[in-house]
């Protein structure tokens, strides 16, 4: 079992490595995604956000304009899993008011028998 | 953009990920786990991103700290790897 | 307000979910109806939305007034509409069996219960919709987390499942990301049909390769597809009926819709059956899953468990239609979506009404009195049963179908043996199950029971069980697998047909 | 060459639909059982009269038929009542009336449990057996072949003991199986041929094939059909559930079951595969070789059971295959033949049936060991028995001599002397083994003499009537029902795509 | 070469945190353990995204209301930055349902161990 | 805990410091369109703020500041200021989350955006803030505090 697990991390180590093989330089302004169209034709993301978030939204910083606007429901989305997780500590965590079954070792030993 | 304190960070980074999944001591662990984050803070800084530097250091330093600190209370401190 | 219908659905979940804590804080008995009148109205919508899309072809709705790929947009096609609809149906009657049991099982805990529910639903309407990688992502947390929460207040030991679960399904999370990382620095762009427009001019770039495959792990993980299904059988056993009977049936469709998603309608059809021909992969995988699942069901002792166990061979038929590759095996595996939606669901609230009145599920222990106390849950599950034997003219049959004849145009006669070979090993766990509960005896009978058995077992039968809530979805639920079955060519023609990828 | 004109009609689907309908009314008449057997008897009745009333257009060649809706993109769930659907129907339908009587004397006579569960499966599986016999395609004909197979369950299982479970269990085991590979067969002769329409002459059209893939498709469609028609190393299912009640063993295990997969056997070889194909990939040969095999070995396995119902089911084995044989040959004559021994096999091997059920019910008799001497206080039934006996091993004036007449003369047509022995060799192993019986019945004297006479008159008359039945259709294959009309008209059009 | 090598050692720094946490995740015992590699597995990818989006000579993605938009290549992309603080919630939601979780383990078992953990489920 | 009293030091200190970090944190909230931040690090200091007295001054004390029942339904009322906003902009006729349609005169497009922003991230800053504190609290649910 456990060389498998070494496997299975080596061998995601690999396939990582040869994807990065093919990234493009970091900070290369010319890549593919920081351009103005992409190689379909259609608009760039991150260079629309560049130009327009102030003149769209009269707010200087764009990260701001993304996240609650052009992408704002990604965020109501994000807002939604923190709530879930919430819920999730009070489903989870909260006592019961009946079930105390972790005080009574007793029963829990009666229980494993049948 | 600061190529050189990015790298150094880089290593601190590193060094500090394999010290709190090696040490045993959880409550330590959680303290380096805690470095980590600030410094994947500091590099995302560096890095450009602000908001996010931002939110790590106040996320991954702060709260996710406190609520390991709190698992570990209520739990054990001792780990056995 | 029509013009939004789209995104409707999730909406409306999404704020009732969000609402039922706050109107719940003083009486909690709201909660319940308010997330009964939110999926009916989803029901309804979806099937609405449906009918739109028939008649006008896609819809497409822009989030902020947004165009893609500059905001989000939701798109509903053939495809997506059909298995939202399958979804919210099946929901909804999970729903209302839960109103008998999970008072129960969860006790004092309906408002959360309740909110996380509507939450789930509302991730997994929103992964089918939507039309942007990212926020799949994010609805994919919020299903997921959802689905961690509802196993983990099951048993004693439900929440190292859920743990379990969890590490696992952060994982599959993690690697979609990352996948999703790649596919965003060689494309530039999050909208699904942008990148799928951008994609052929990037083909041999490694970084597109590694991002397809980490984005199938990542999705493989959730749909508990062979090797990576290790969390599913614990989290469904220990999991509390009425959630495990909400997961099983949903939860590993909607990332099986992901893939589908990703598969033929990001990368292309021509991309993941040849260039990189991840599609046998996944078929050879599922064919072995199939199997797999079949043998470890029928060694279970549990019904939930072999349930389980049999989640993963079902899902393996889904695999197997994804990884054909071909229109068949596409049509077989959309309809098994649907068919297994059902029939999952329908076997877990059959499960769930056992628990409840007998407090176990131990197969070993059933007799011929459970049918005579549950006589329609028994013929339900015996209808079920059937069907994922695959016997005609259930449901279950036509998606077998659909894949052998798949599997034979393809050429490949494995495949075809396993698909015939596992609907055998169905039957023989769940005949197994049938031979207890219409033969076994009960173990102490009582005098006068045989003797007068026509009179004494009539009495009340037509309704039998305690509850109508607890009996009506089941029924319905099962008794609507013959239907589906019957009408499964309308179902083909009128909503799979038209969305063939391109390229099959 | 005319082509047979075909009418829309409903009757198939009201055959098809009576006995299903029948089937829940008897369950909620469960507390009633004269109400039960007067559903029972009714829907019997009326479904005789409505596949009766096919009759007169089949023979004029007019075939009704009547389609459902589309099951899956281009293929219908259909009904088509041509003349082979006809046959088949009417010996079926017919016997469920004698049945339906016999099986109120014998479950009154035993006070059986579950009567109302028995009843309703019953019916169910009538429908199914005409839904296979009117089957316009291959995929209605799974359907209703499988919905045979599990309607078939409860009663095989009827008796609840563990000997009737395993039995039910091993049933299943063949039966769905089978059902496996038919479905793949159905799945792959689709994908070949593009449509699953049963057509006189094969369904191919002109497809060409590997010998490879034709003899595995057809290997896949032996197992799927030759399970239920018990072809030789599949047969082991049938002798073991003759533990089921007599007149299940009698209808289901005489006729509707077993001759479903015959008559699977014969639609496959004339209607999917034709004639041609048979003969060019030598098919045939290999088919023939298995019939012929089965019914010797059959014939001397059967000498060997001293359980009565486990004798005739050997019987009923080897008798099966000489309709496979029949079909096998692919000659005018042995068509005819085979076709005929459907009709004439049921009325006598039914008549054995509810001669050993009739033994059991009054006598608590199973072993042929015990028989000594039962003919005296047993008559008519044991003169019933005699007759159906005679017929099976190929005397004249029983019925089964002109089937066995004609299978000998389409041998000989075909050319092939080795089937005409295989034929007169069962014949004497037929008479062989049900000679002693006859001899223990009527010429032995009871060690103790018998406490009861007859069975009730339910089951009697019921009996006494097939035996004439098998008598009458001796003297004249074509009395009544046209029986050998209908079959000379179907192997003539699956032999020359001629419609008589 | 020293281009490509410049270009993406951080990207291989990366990919060795993601082992680095990966191998927390499957190898480690202890569930806290296994969270603290989760965290570490999460940080990275994040890093990999925000790594993703530098451009050198480019400043950081708030408007300087001075000069305005010229170049769409002086601001770093943010489009990234906007993604990972959802993953960064994400995350957070996760660890939180996570340490519930573990919480709620011990309570029952008394031990965050995975192997002990797996014992005392299956005598019990 | 009831036994060691909390250390009175450090009570003190977070008595003065927490104040300051809700301040910072509103700030944050408020200034996220003209420098970084935004409501999640706003919400997320001014739950850092009330965890610091919650892990000063002990449990019960810390209920006069914000009572745990609360938790829940203020996240949920967050995240509904945020789903508000969108379906505002819903009904006025726009889509969901088009800040351009909400109705409020005197504003011009890009005024609402920016307006609609603000809105949006103070449910944000609500929600994290209700409900890292209330994880927090349901963490230390069975703690045997005073």
């Amino acid at each position: 079992m456990k060389i498998v697990n070494w496997l299975l991390l080596i061998s995601f180590g690999a396939l990582l490595i040869y994807a990065s093989l093919g990234l493009p330089n970091r900070g290369d302004g010319d890549a593919v995604m920081h351009r103005e169209k992409s190689p379909a034709g259609s608009w760039g993301a991150s260079s629309y956000y560049i130009r327009n978030a102030y003149r769209d939204a009269e707010t200087l910083n764009m990260v701001t304009v993304i996240l609650a606007d052009y992408r704002g429901y990604d965020t109501l989305g994000e807002e939604t899993v923190i709530l879930t997780a919430g819920l999730i500590c009070y489903l989870v965590l909260r006592k019961r008011r009946t079930n105390r079954d972790d005080k009574k070792p007793l029963k829990a030993g009666a229980d494993a028998q049948t | 953009m600061y190529w050189e304190i990015e790298a150094l960070l880089f290593v601190f980074l590193i060094i500090t990920a394999l010290i709190s999944l090696y040490i045993k001591d959880l409550l330590a662990a959680v303290v380096t786990l805690s470095a980590f984050s600030f410094i994947s803070a500091l590099i995302y800084t560096v890095m450009g991103a602000i908001d996010v530097g931002f939110t790590e250091a106040v996320v991954g330093a702060g709260v996710t700290g406190i609520f390991f600190v709190v698992l570990i209370f209520q739990t054990s401190r001792r780990s056995g790897d | 307000m029509l013009h939004n219908s789209p995104a409707l659905v999730p909406l409306l979940l999404l704020s009732t979910a969000i609402s039922i804590p706050v109107l719940a804080i003083k009486k909690a008995k709201v909660a319940y109806p308010l997330a009964m009148a939110a999926s009916l109205l989803s029901v309804v919508i979806s099937c609405y939305n449906v009918f739109r899309v028939w008649g006008n072809g896609p819809l497409t709705y822009h989030f902020g007034g947004w165009f893609p790929p500059i905001g989000i947009e939701y798109v509903l096609d053939p495809l997506s509409s059909f298995i939202a609809v399958v979804v919210n149906v099946v929901a909804f009657f999970v729903l209302w069996h839960s109103s008998g049991i999970q008072g129960r099982e969860i006790p004092g805990k309906s408002v959360p219960y309740y909110a996380l529910t509507l939450l789930f639903l509302c991730g997994a309407n929103g992964i089918i919709v939507t039309g942007d990688l990212f926020n799949l992502y994010v609805f994919l947390e919020i299903f997921s987390l959802s689905m961690y929460g509802l196993i983990g207040i099951g048993e004693k030991q439900a929440p190292v499942a859920a743990f379990r679960y969890l590490i696992m399904g952060t994982i599959g999370a993690s690697f979609y990301l990352l996948g999703l990382g790649f596919l965003y620095i060689v494309t530039g762009s999050l909208n699904m049909a942008d990148v799928r427009n951008i994609l052929p001019l990037v083909y041999g770039n490694p970084a597109v390769a590694a991002a397809l495959s980490f984005m199938v792990i990542g999705m493989g993980i959730k749909m508990a597809i062979f090797p990576l299904h290790g969390w599913l059988p614990d989290a469904y056993t220990y999991a509390p009926s009425t959630s495990s009977a909400l997961i099983a049936p949903i939860g590993t469709k909607v990332a099986a819709y992901v893939i589908i998603r990703v598969l033929f309608f990001v990368f292309g059809v021509k991309f993941v059956s040849q260039s990189l021909p991840i599609t046998d992969l996944i078929a050879w995988l599922a064919a072995i899953g199939i199997l797999y699942g079949s043998v470890l069901a029928m060694a279970q002792k549990e019904l939930k468990r072999m349930l389980a166990y049999s989640s993963i061979a079902q899902i393996g038929y889904i695999g197997l239609g994804i990884g054909l590759a071909n229109p068949l095996g596409y049509i077989g595996a959309v309809l098994h979506i649907l068919n297994h939606a059902f029939m999952k669901g329908t076997l877990f609230l059959v499960a769930a009404n056992l628990r409840k009145r007998f407090g176990h599920s131990d197969i070993s222990r059933f007799d011929a009195s459970y049918r005579k106390k549950l006589p329609w849950s028994m013929a339900a599950f015996t209808l079920a049963a059937l069907s994922m034997i695959g016997l005609p003219p259930t449901a279950g049959f036509f998606s077998k179908w659909y894949l052998a004849l798949g599997a034979i145009d393809k050429g490949n006669w494995v495949f075809l043996a396993v698909i015939l070979i596992s609907s055998l090993l169905n039957a023989v766990y769940f005949f197994r199950i049938l031979e207890k509960v219409y033969l076994a005896p009960p173990p102490a009978p009582a005098a006068g029971e045989n003797l007068s058995p026509d009179g004494e077992k009539r009495k009340g039968s037509l309704i039998g069980e305690e509850e109508y809530s607890l009996m009506m979805p089941v029924v319905i639920l099962s008794f609507s697998l013959l239907l589906i079955g019957l009408w499964n060519a309308n179902i083909v023609k009128e909503v799979i047909q038209r969305i063939i990828p391109l390229g099959m | 060459m005319t082509s047979p004109e075909i009418y829309s009609s409903t009757i198939p689907l009201y055959a098809v639909l009576v006995s299903l309908i029948a089937a829940p009314l008897i369950m909620l008449s469960s507390r009633h059982a004269i109400l039960r057997e007067f559903w029972t008897l009714a829907a019997s009745i009326i479904k005789f009269s409505l596949v009766f009333m096919l009759l007169p257009g089949a023979l004029a060649g007019r075939i009704a038929a009547f389609t459902f809706w589309e099951i899956s993109p281009g293929i219908s769930l259909a009904l088509k009542a041509d003349q082979f659907g006809v046959f088949f129907a009417l010996i079926a339908s017919g016997l469920w009336i004698l049945t339906s009587i016999y099986s109120i004397g014998y479950v009154r006579g035993l006070k059986e449990r579950k009567q109302t569960r028995y009843f309703a499966s019953f019916a169910v599986c009538l429908s199914a057996t005409i839904g296979v016999a009117f089957a316009a395609n291959l995929l209605t004909f799974v359907f209703f072949y499988e919905i045979l197979t599990i309607a078939t369950y409860p009663l095989v299982i009827h008796k609840e003991t563990k000997i009737a479970i395993s039995a039910g269990r091993k049933y299943l085991v063949y039966t769905l199986t089978a059902g496996a590979l038919l479905i793949a067969a159905t799945a792959w002769t689709y994908r070949i041929a593009g449509t699953l329409d049963f057509r006189a002459g094969g369904l191919f059209g002109d497809a060409s094939f590997s010998p490879a893939a034709i003899t595995a498709l057809f290997l896949l469609f032996i197992g799927g059909v030759g399970v239920k028609a018990a072809v030789m190393p599949l047969h082991s299912w049938l002798p073991a559930a003759m533990v089921a009640p007599t007149p299940v063993s009698a209808l289901l295990h005489a006729v509707a079951v077993v001759k479903s997969g015959v008559f699977g056997v014969v639609r496959v070889v004339g209607f999917v595969f034709g004639p041609a194909l048979m003969h060019q990939f030598g098919l045939n040969i290999f088919l023939a070789t298995v019939a012929g095999v089965t019914i010797i070995l059959a014939s001397l396995l059967a000498f060997q059971q001293d359980n009565l119902k486990q004798r005739l089911a050997y019987s009923t084995v080897g008798h099966l295959s000489y309709i496979v044989l029949g079909a096998a040959l692919l000659s005018p004559a042995s068509l005819t033949g085979g076709l005929l021994h459907i009709a004439n096999h049921a009325t006598m091997k039914i008549t054995l049936f509810f001669c050993a059920g009739a033994i059991y019910v009054r006598h608590h008799k199973e072993k042929i060991s015990e028989l000594d001497g039962i003919g005296r206080v047993m008559p008519w039934t044991m003169g019933a028995f005699t007759v159906g006996a005679v017929g099976l091993a190929g005397i004249p004036p029983i019925s089964g001599f002109v089937s066995k007449w004609q299978l000998g003369l389409g041998s000989l047509q075909a050319g092939e002397a080795l089937p005409l022995a295989i034929l007169v060799l069962s014949g004497l192993l037929n008479a062989g083994y049900f000679a002693p019986i006859i001899y223990r019945a009527f010429l032995k004297t009871p060690p103790v003499p018998y406490e009861h006479g007859e069975a009730s008159y339910a089951m009697v008359i019921p009996l006494l009537i097939t035996a004439l039945l098998s008598l009458l259709l001796g003297l004249n294959p074509d009395l009544f029902f046209h029986f050998y009309r209908l079959a000379a008209a179907v192997s003539g059009s699956i032999l020359g795509g001629i419609v008589p | 070469m020293t281009d490509f090598i410049f270009g993406h050692y951080v990207y291989w720094s990366i990919i060795a945190l993601l082992i680095i946490g990966l191998y927390g995740m499957i190898f480690k015992n202890n569930l806290a353990k296994k969270l603290i590699g989760m965290t570490i597995f999460q940080v990275s990818i994040i890093m990999f995204y925000v790594a993703s989006a530098v451009k050198w000579s480019a400043t950081v993605p708030v408007l300087d209301p001075v000069t305005g938009v010229v170049d769409a290549a002086k601001y770093i992309s943010p489009l990234q930055h906007c993604l990972m603080l959802t993953a960064i919630v994400v995350g957070v939601a996760t660890s939180g349902v996570a340490f519930s979780l573990a919480i709620v383990i011990y309570r029952h078992y008394k031990t965050l161990d995975e192997s002990v953990l797996m014992e005392r489920m299956k005598s019990s | 805990m009831r036994k060691h009293k909390y250390n009175p030091i450090i009570l003190m200190v977070s008595r003065v410091v927490s104040p300051f970090i809700m301040i910072f944190g509103l700030y944050v909230i408020f200034h996220g369109h003209y420098s970084p931040g935004g409501g999640f690090q706003g919400g997320t200091l001014l739950a850092a703020a009330l965890l610091l007295i919650r892990l000063a001054a002990g449990f019960d004390i810390a209920q006069i500041q914000f009572k745990r029942i609360l938790g829940t339904p203020l996240g949920s009322i967050g995240v509904l200021i945020y789903f508000g906003t969108g379906f505002l902009a819903m009904i006025s006729g726009g889509e969901f989350l088009n800040y351009g349609f909400l109705p409020f005169a005197g504003f011009t497009e890009a005024g609402l955006r920016a307006l609609g922003i603000l809105m949006v991230e103070i449910g944000v800053g609500l929600a994290v803030m209700a409900i890292l504190v209330a994880i927090y609290d349901d963490l230390l649910e069975g703690y045997p505090h005073d």
